[in-house]
């Protein structure tokens, strides 16, 4: 039997090139593999974050997955309300018993990318420019900066939170300012964890003719031979992954928290032939092995979520 | 040396920050001075933008797209000057409505037509303004403390910056050596003046928001394509705001405007500077002072120091004969 | 002829402003146009200039028909226009004012030369002299009225149309205006002038037009009418002008101004060291030529504006410094102010609002907080009916009512709250006859109910109809005082010009204490 | 009624509706221009927001903001002001309302917060009109600007205060933590229940008819109180005021006062009501839209409040809308917005001409009619 499945993005909207585009396009691979529709919305205020997961709760649509923790109240609520959908929240945790909290290790991720970062690096400064200032940015910073110093411990790290609201993921031109005050102070690969600011960040990069690294999607193609690499957050996997439970179990997956991490494939690092003339064969194999080390456990990288602190300054 | 170079390119961004603003501020001086208050600059730097980045991505030609950010901003501004000058409405309510209009019909019809949530696609460098080198700045790069001027503050810009600051004098010459500026003072001043020495007060306002809407595309094109390379939903951000005060701060005269948009821009770029960082003695200065910096000193300015910044006397007023 | 209107008819809205309007004027003339408040002069001439388009009607310029949609045509047919109200832009020099609309040249530079060396030239032929790059806000009414003139002149005007010109001049001021306009008029040009006063019809005009409520109903040669057929024509019946009262009874003072100054914003004392009394049962004048503090003097004795030294002491009690008029309201002062429209009325309010504007905060009209508009209408309709306001109808907006009109609901409002001491200012400016007569007479009934009127007034026959005692004001000081039997026109007009008034200084003083 | 004046319900409900259907019209084009059926678009919008009860009570819960803010620039109006603050006051009236539940809600019921939490929303609204009000009685600045200037200063202030003091450890969107039931006023179920409806998730709740009350205060306040008649004779003439005794530099610092705490009150519903937590910009523009309201309604309560019923809708059934129509995004019903300031506000005098020449021909005949009625009497 069917399910008919509902997405709810966030602010920055279906074709925002990162982090909302990446569950895009799992929800669309998911019906294309298996020709079922599903509902999906962009909610525009606060008070339409709950009303739309209820308009689609009401409408029998089910399972429900919202993408982004600003959502976790609204779902919170409205999976009590209806007890018998099932829901699921990306980035943030909702401890009900409908609900799926699906987490990612950005720290794993942005520890590979990091490493890449330093060894492509001459100035041996590379940067980061962060959207929002929340732990979870903070995550992508410290892994980064630890997979950097693990590659060459007197690199230097630059970095720079864009701003302290929603807001700071969609400010391109502050990016970009950013970007160009970090190559200023010598950094020569910028990483960007910062949604729409991003653009401007990678653009930036490419104009100053050095390196940008992507986040979330894969966005090396933006400016091909500009972009460095690009940290995949597979959140696309997390909703098909999500769709697909739902499908096979009936519309009664297994909830709970659900961390996805490198050993999951759920994290890692983009390799297409935008960026093949930039990967020496050296990186590739030190980026492997780190990957492999990573998932295998032997290497733990910290995430700063845990404690609020990073073992790098 | 490190500082010093550091400062250059505190004053480099600055340059870049505020001509956004210079060219917007410049727009609302024509509008205002004919007693038309615009605070839908915002609005119309928006939609210039987007206009721009827009027609920038399906052309891959920066004239054109400058040509339709000027086309575009016109219209609102005519739509402004209609409900204003000829249906006599509220200019404060126009202004806004405009603000919204363009926020909503930008973002509406770039998603119906790009299919990225409202963006437009990335524009290559023919559909941009990119840095102008000048003659030798690179030769000169590594001279002591001039190097540096020269070629990271003065040349390296694009073609709008140097448009930007060469639309000051011209301005000031406009408004207080030419006819036109002499009809354009007169009518912010006193509309019954300008009509009974048989100059049509409508024609002259309506001049002006054209002119208005002309330096407000120039503003929107520069915001997305030569300061970025994309139209984003709202990337106008308040800017229309902040040159609104930067008018007022410099009381509606040309000069002053300049200085008020520099300092502004200032401000802005040492927030970006400043974000997250801890500076020696003070510790971490939270950013959102920095940023409400810009607005708080118009407040405190037009408080305290340059005490009452008078508008046009017929500003704000539709011009009406019969009651 | 050089103007002929046929059929003129303009409505505003509701008011129907000028009916079918026919006038002829001669070349060569000075045509005078008399009118109650609201008759539609200014309309009419507005029509004439292209400020106003007629509903209806027909413009003959010169014998041709012609058709005049903008200043611009009629400017072009040599017509000029000085308005009632003055159309300069403050923040301009004279000769940005002059020069605006015939700049000459895309840039300014020629024309400013030229204008310069014109306006040499006029004030030669004419004597009208004023410092080309002087900002005009910051001449006298009489020097901003000669910018108008200036103005008209410089655009090669040989028709030349003023509005109330006089409303604002002193008697010199005004036969000196007079002496131009003749010059202009022997000079080949044609002059239509607007006034409510017939001492100017009689002295200027050739020819005088009489409207009536938006209708013209009559057009008589000066030579041969006289100022009461003229008046009886405006009003439709007989009035009688000059005022006529018993003798004074003057009592204790009920106003005693001391040692008062007022300096104004740029530092400069408007009113100097200025002391005097007014008793009950008196009205003192003051004489003055407008702009010589008098206005200054008003505001401060009213609490307006706080002078910055000296003392206002009514029924006894001080006027604190700080500058009140709820306070001086509340001690049993009413102030009739100069200027109803700018100051004493609301325009947009209907009638009965304005009838207690200043007393808004009194008891019998509602609560600490609320207003009783029942009670506030009854005492509108009681003024209404007491002072004869016409329309008599109190919920009318008060823009709807002409300038006389207005003025009764002010005079009204202030006389009504029964106060010890009034002051009154300019009480018949721009006031048609009818409505003259009677202010004058609620003025002398207020004096014989043992109340203390201040007057300040420009017409110097005002000040001597009314008077009791008269104060001449010049240049911020009292220069002398005068009983009305022992003196006449000249000498308070010499007085008033600050001729030999030194002689004179500090009487007031002395005769205060 | 004299020639060149119109009736009351041509010139309060004719036309308003006139200038109404006109930004209609033009919306609809829009929706032909990406491609949807506007018809189905308006039956859609109309359901959205008036057809069953979960949508009339969102439709309801943004009248409510409406009402307060529209309110708000009215009496600034009156005043002779030009507030278009209300957002930036609104938004800082939330710290108020949020301490107070913060501070309560643990310890009390709602109807003893709610008191408090109300007057301090109003306190710090009305402080954040004060302060422009202020510098333009005493400073001289211009009240339009600093107002502006008030918005983004709140922006920020509220930004500082959200992300270093209210933010929960381990929660990482800037908000308060949610009240307990001591801080949340109660929905108005059984309100909806008495017609049948059914509220469903909508969060409208009392603030409603708080909002209703103060639109009667403030009809009482400004045409029958003496405070009132001060601030419309300042709105109106100034130097009137002076001369007449008031204290103008007083009156405009009361008057931005009344407006701003009316503003904050919105704070209440959105605060109190909706969210149960102070989150960002909660305000969503309401502030601005408040000037359209309160223009569209003619600056009168009862104008005011339908006013707002009517952005509501537009609001309510938009999202809707959004629901429905893919293409037609969120960004569809800002324009719509647009469209609706452009021409119920600024354009608001288009066809007024019209108009009064349509009735004064009427009036003509009229009294022709009457003239020869009475010549024909004569001739009997
Ligand atoms: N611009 C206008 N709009 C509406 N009504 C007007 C306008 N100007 C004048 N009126 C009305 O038309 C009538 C004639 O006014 P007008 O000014 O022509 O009279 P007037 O003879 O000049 O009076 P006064 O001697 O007081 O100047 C008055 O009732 C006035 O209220
Ligand atoms: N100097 C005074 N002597 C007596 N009563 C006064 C005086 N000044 C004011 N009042 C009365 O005290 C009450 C409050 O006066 P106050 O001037 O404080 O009111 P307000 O709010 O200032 O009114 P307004 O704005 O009209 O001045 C009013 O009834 C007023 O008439
Ligand atoms: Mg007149
Ligand atoms: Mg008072």
């Amino acid at each position: 039997d069917d399910i008919n499945p509902a997405i709810v993005y966030d602010v920055g909207g279906r074709f925002d090139e990162s982090f909302n585009q990446s569950a895009y396009t799992g929800a669309e691979r998911f019906s294309e593999e298996t020709g079922i529709e599903y509902a999906d919305f962009e909610i525009q205020n606060d008070a339409q974050r709950a009303q739309a997961l209820r308009n689609f709760a009401r409408r029998g649509l089910n399972p429900i997955i919202a993408i982004g923790f600003l959502h976790a109240t609204a779902v919170e609520t409205v999976a009590a309300e209806f007890p018998d959908t099932q829901f699921a929240i990306v980035d943030s945790v909702v401890d009900l018993p409908n609900v799926r909290s699906i987490l990612f290790k950005e720290h794993e991720g942005s520890y590979l990318v990091g490493i890449l970062a330093a060894m492509a690096s001459e100035t041996g400064t590379v940067g980061f420019v962060g959207g929002m200032d929340i732990p979870l940015i903070s995550a992508f910073q410290c892994g980064y900066a630890q997979g950097a110093v693990s590659a060459d411990e007197d690199v230097e790290v630059v970095w720079a939170m864009t701003g302290t609201t929603p807001a700071a993921w969609n400010d391109p031109v502050r990016g970009g300012e950013i970007t160009q005050s970090h190559i200023s102070s010598g950094a020569d690969v910028v990483f960007h964890a910062a949604g729409g600011t991003g653009i401007g960040v990678l653009q930036a990069a490419a104009d100053a003719g050095v390196l940008g690294i992507g986040v979330d999607s894969n966005q090396n193609g933006l400016h091909p031979g500009s972009v460095l690499t690009s940290m995949l957050k597979r959140v696309d996997v997390a909703v098909y992954d999500y769709f697909s439970d739902a499908m096979e179990t009936g519309g009664d997956v297994e909830d709970g928290i659900v961390v996805l991490g490198l050993a999951e494939g759920a994290v890692g690092w983009a390799d297409d032939d935008n960026n093949a003339a930039l990967i020496s064969d050296e990186m590739r194999v030190a980026v492997d092995e780190a990957a492999q080390a990573i998932a295998s456990g032997e290497v733990v990288v910290h995430d700063y979520r845990s404690d609020s602190t990073c073992p790098i300054e | 040396m490190e500082s010093f170079q550091s400062f250059i390119l505190l004053l480099d961004s600055t340059v870049r920050l505020s001509m956004p603003l210079l060219f917007a501020a410049l727009a609302g001086l024509y509008s205002e001075r004919s007693g038309i208050f615009d605070i839908g600059l915002e609005g119309k730097m928006l939609a210039a933008a987007f206009a721009a980045a827009a027609i920038g991505a399906v052309t891959g030609n920066v004239w054109l797209g400058l040509g339709a950010a000027i086309l575009v901003s016109v219209l609102l501004a005519l739509v402004h000057g209609f409900a204003c000058i000829t249906a006599r409405g509220n200019q404060i309510v126009s202004g806004v409505a405009i603000n919204f209009l363009a926020a909503g019909l930008t973002a509406l019809i770039g998603h119906a037509y790009f299919q990225r949530g409202g963006r437009t696609p990335g524009l290559d460098d023919e559909a941009r303004f990119t840095p102008i080198t000048w003659l030798g700045a690179e030769s000169l790069q590594d001279v002591p403390i001039i190097g540096p001027i020269y070629f990271d503050l003065i040349s390296g810009h694009n073609l709008l910056v140097y448009i930007g600051f060469l639309a000051v004098p011209v301005t000031w010459f406009v408004v207080f050596r030419t006819r036109f500026g002499l009809r354009l003072r007169a009518v912010g001043e006193n509309p019954a003046a300008v009509d009974t020495a048989g100059i049509s007060v409508t024609l002259m306002r309506y001049q002006a928001v054209i002119i208005c809407g002309m330096l407000c595309g120039l503003a929107g094109a520069y915001l997305s394509t030569a300061q970025s390379a994309s139209f984003v939903p709202n990337m106008s951000a308040g800017k229309g705001f902040i040159a609104l005060a930067a008018l007022i701060f410099a009381k509606w005269k040309p000069v002053p405007v300049l200085y008020a948009c520099l300092l502004f821009g200032f401000l802005e770029a040492l927030g970006i500077v400043l974000q997250g960082r801890d500076l020696p003695l003070i510790g971490e200065v939270p950013v959102q002072i920095v940023q409400a910096l810009p607005y708080i000193l118009t407040v405190v300015l037009l408080a305290g120091f340059i005490g009452r910044a008078d508008p046009p006397k017929a500003g704000g007023v539709p011009y009406v004969k019969e009651r | 002829m050089a103007i002929e209107l046929r059929g003129i008819d303009k409505r505003f809205g509701a008011v129907h402003a000028n009916k079918h309007i026919d006038l002829k004027v001669a070349r060569q003339s000075i045509h005078g146009i008399v009118g109650e408040n609201g008759a539609g002069k200014s309309t009419l001439m507005s029509i004439l200039y292209g400020f106003y388009e007629a509903d209806d009607g027909d413009i003959f310029v010169g014998g041709q028909k012609v058709s005049i949609r903008s200043s611009n045509d009629a400017i072009a047919h040599g017509i000029g226009m000085v308005h009632q109200h003055f159309m300069l832009v403050d923040n301009f020099t004279v000769i940005e004012n002059v020069m605006l609309g015939a700049e000459g040249a895309a840039l300014l530079q020629a024309g400013r030369e030229k204008v310069r060396k014109d306006l040499k030239h006029l004030s030669e032929t004419y004597g009208l002299t004023v410092d080309p790059d002087a900002i005009v806000s910051e001449l006298s009414v009489g020097l901003q009225q000669r910018v108008e003139i200036l103005k008209a002149l410089y655009r090669g005007a040989d028709i030349l149309i003023l509005d109330e010109p006089t409303g604002v001049l002193t008697p010199e001021e005004a036969d000196n205006l007079f002496k131009i306009l003749r010059q202009l008029r022997d000079q080949g040009k044609t002059i239509l002038l607007i006034t409510h006063k017939l001492r100017e019809i009689m002295a200027v005009t050739d020819e005088v037009s009489v409207m009536r409520r938006g209708a013209m109903v009559a057009t008589l040669q000066t030579a041969d009418t006289n100022p009461s057929e003229i008046a009886e024509q405006m009003v439709g019946r007989r009035v009688l002008l000059e005022v006529d009262k018993g003798e004074a009874k003057p009592g204790e003072a009920a106003l005693e101004v001391r040692n008062l100054t007022v300096t104004d914003k740029f530092g400069v004392d408007r009113v100097k060291n200025v002391s005097f009394d007014v008793r009950r049962g008196e009205i003192v004048g003051i004489a003055g030529v407008s702009g010589n503090g008098q206005s200054e003097l008003l505001e401060a004795v009213s609490g307006i504006v706080p002078p910055s030294a000296g003392s206002v002491v009514i029924n006894g009690k001080t006027l604190s410094r700080t500058g009140d008029p709820a306070e001086a309201r509340h001690l049993g002062m009413g102030h009739v102010p100069e200027d109803r429209l700018r100051m004493g009325l609301v325009k947009s309010f209907e009638e009965n609002e304005n009838a207690v504007l200043g007393y808004h905060d009194h008891d019998d009209i509602g609560g600490k907080f609320v207003l009783d508009v029942d009670a506030v209408r009854d005492h509108a309709k009681a003024h209404i009916e007491k002072y004869d306001i016409r329309p008599p109808n109190c919920r009318l907006k008060t823009a709807n009512f002409s300038g006389g009109n207005q003025q009764k609901i002010v005079i009204a409002r202030e006389m009504e709250q029964d106060p010890d001491v009034l002051l009154v200012g300019q009480p018949t400016r721009g006031v048609d006859i009818g409505a003259i007569e009677f202010i004058h007479k609620q003025l002398i009934a207020m004096r014989d109910a043992g109340k203390a009127v201040l007057l300040v007034s420009v017409e110097l026959d005002e000040i001597f109809g009314l008077s009791d005692r008269i104060l001449v004001m010049c240049g911020g000081e009292i220069v002398g005082e005068r009983m009305p039997q022992d003196t006449d026109e000249n000498e308070i007009g010499l007085m008033m010009a600050g001729i030999d008034g030194a002689a004179n200084q500090g009487q007031a003083v002395e005769a205060a204490q | 009624m004299s020639r060149g004046e119109l009736p009351r319900w041509v010139d309060f409900g004719l036309i308003p509706l006139l200038n109404l259907a006109a930004a209609f019209l033009v919306a609809g084009l829009v929706v032909i221009a990406v491609g949807e059926n506007p018809l189905e678009a308006v039956e859609l919008m109309l359901f959205g927001a008036f057809g069953y009860g979960e949508g009339l009570g969102f439709t309801l819960y943004y009248a409510t903001n409406f009402i307060f803010t529209g309110l708000a620039v009215a009496v600034a109006f009156h005043a002779g002001l030009f507030n278009i603050g209300g957002e930036g006051q609104a938004y800082v009236a939330g710290l108020g309302v949020a301490l107070v539940c913060l501070f309560m809600d643990t310890l009390v019921p709602w109807w003893i917060t709610a008191p408090f939490a109300i007057m301090a929303g109003a306190a710090f609204g009305a402080f954040w009109a004060f302060v422009p009000g202020y510098l333009q009685a005493k400073r001289g600045s211009h009240i339009v600007i600093t107002t502006i200037m008030f918005n983004f200063i709140a922006a920020a202030l509220m930004t500082y205060m959200l992300v270093n003091v209210f933010r929960q450890p381990g929660s990482m969107a800037p908000e308060s933590r949610t009240f307990e039931e001591g801080g949340r006023i109660p929905r108005i179920d059984w309100f909806f229940d008495w017609f049948g409806m059914n509220l469903g998730g909508a969060q409208t709740n009392i603030s409603l008819f708080l909002a209703l009350i103060m639109a009667f205060l403030v009809w009482v306040l400004v045409w029958r109180t003496r405070l009132g008649y001060r601030m419309r004779t300042l709105g109106q003439n100034p130097t009137a005021a002076v001369y007449a005794g008031m204290r103008p530099p007083r009156l405009i610092m009361i008057a931005m006062a009344i407006s701003g705490g009316l503003a904050g009150m919105m704070a209440i519903n959105e605060i109190m009501g909706v969210h149960g937590r102070l989150i960002l910009e909660f305000a969503g523009g309401a502030g601005f839209v408040g000037i359209a309201v309160a223009l569209m309604g003619r600056a009168h309560p009862i104008g005011i409040v339908l006013a707002a019923l009517l952005f509501g809708a537009l609001y309510q059934g938009g999202a809707e809308l959004a629901f429905s129509m893919p293409s037609i995004t969120r960004d569809m019903i800002i324009a719509i917005q647009g469209l609706v300031i452009l021409f119920a506000g600024a354009l608001e005098g288009l066809f007024r001409p019209a108009i009064v020449g349509f009735f004064n021909a009427l009036y003509d005949r009229r009294k022709v009619r009457e003239a020869s009625a009475a010549a024909g009497q004569a001739a009997e």
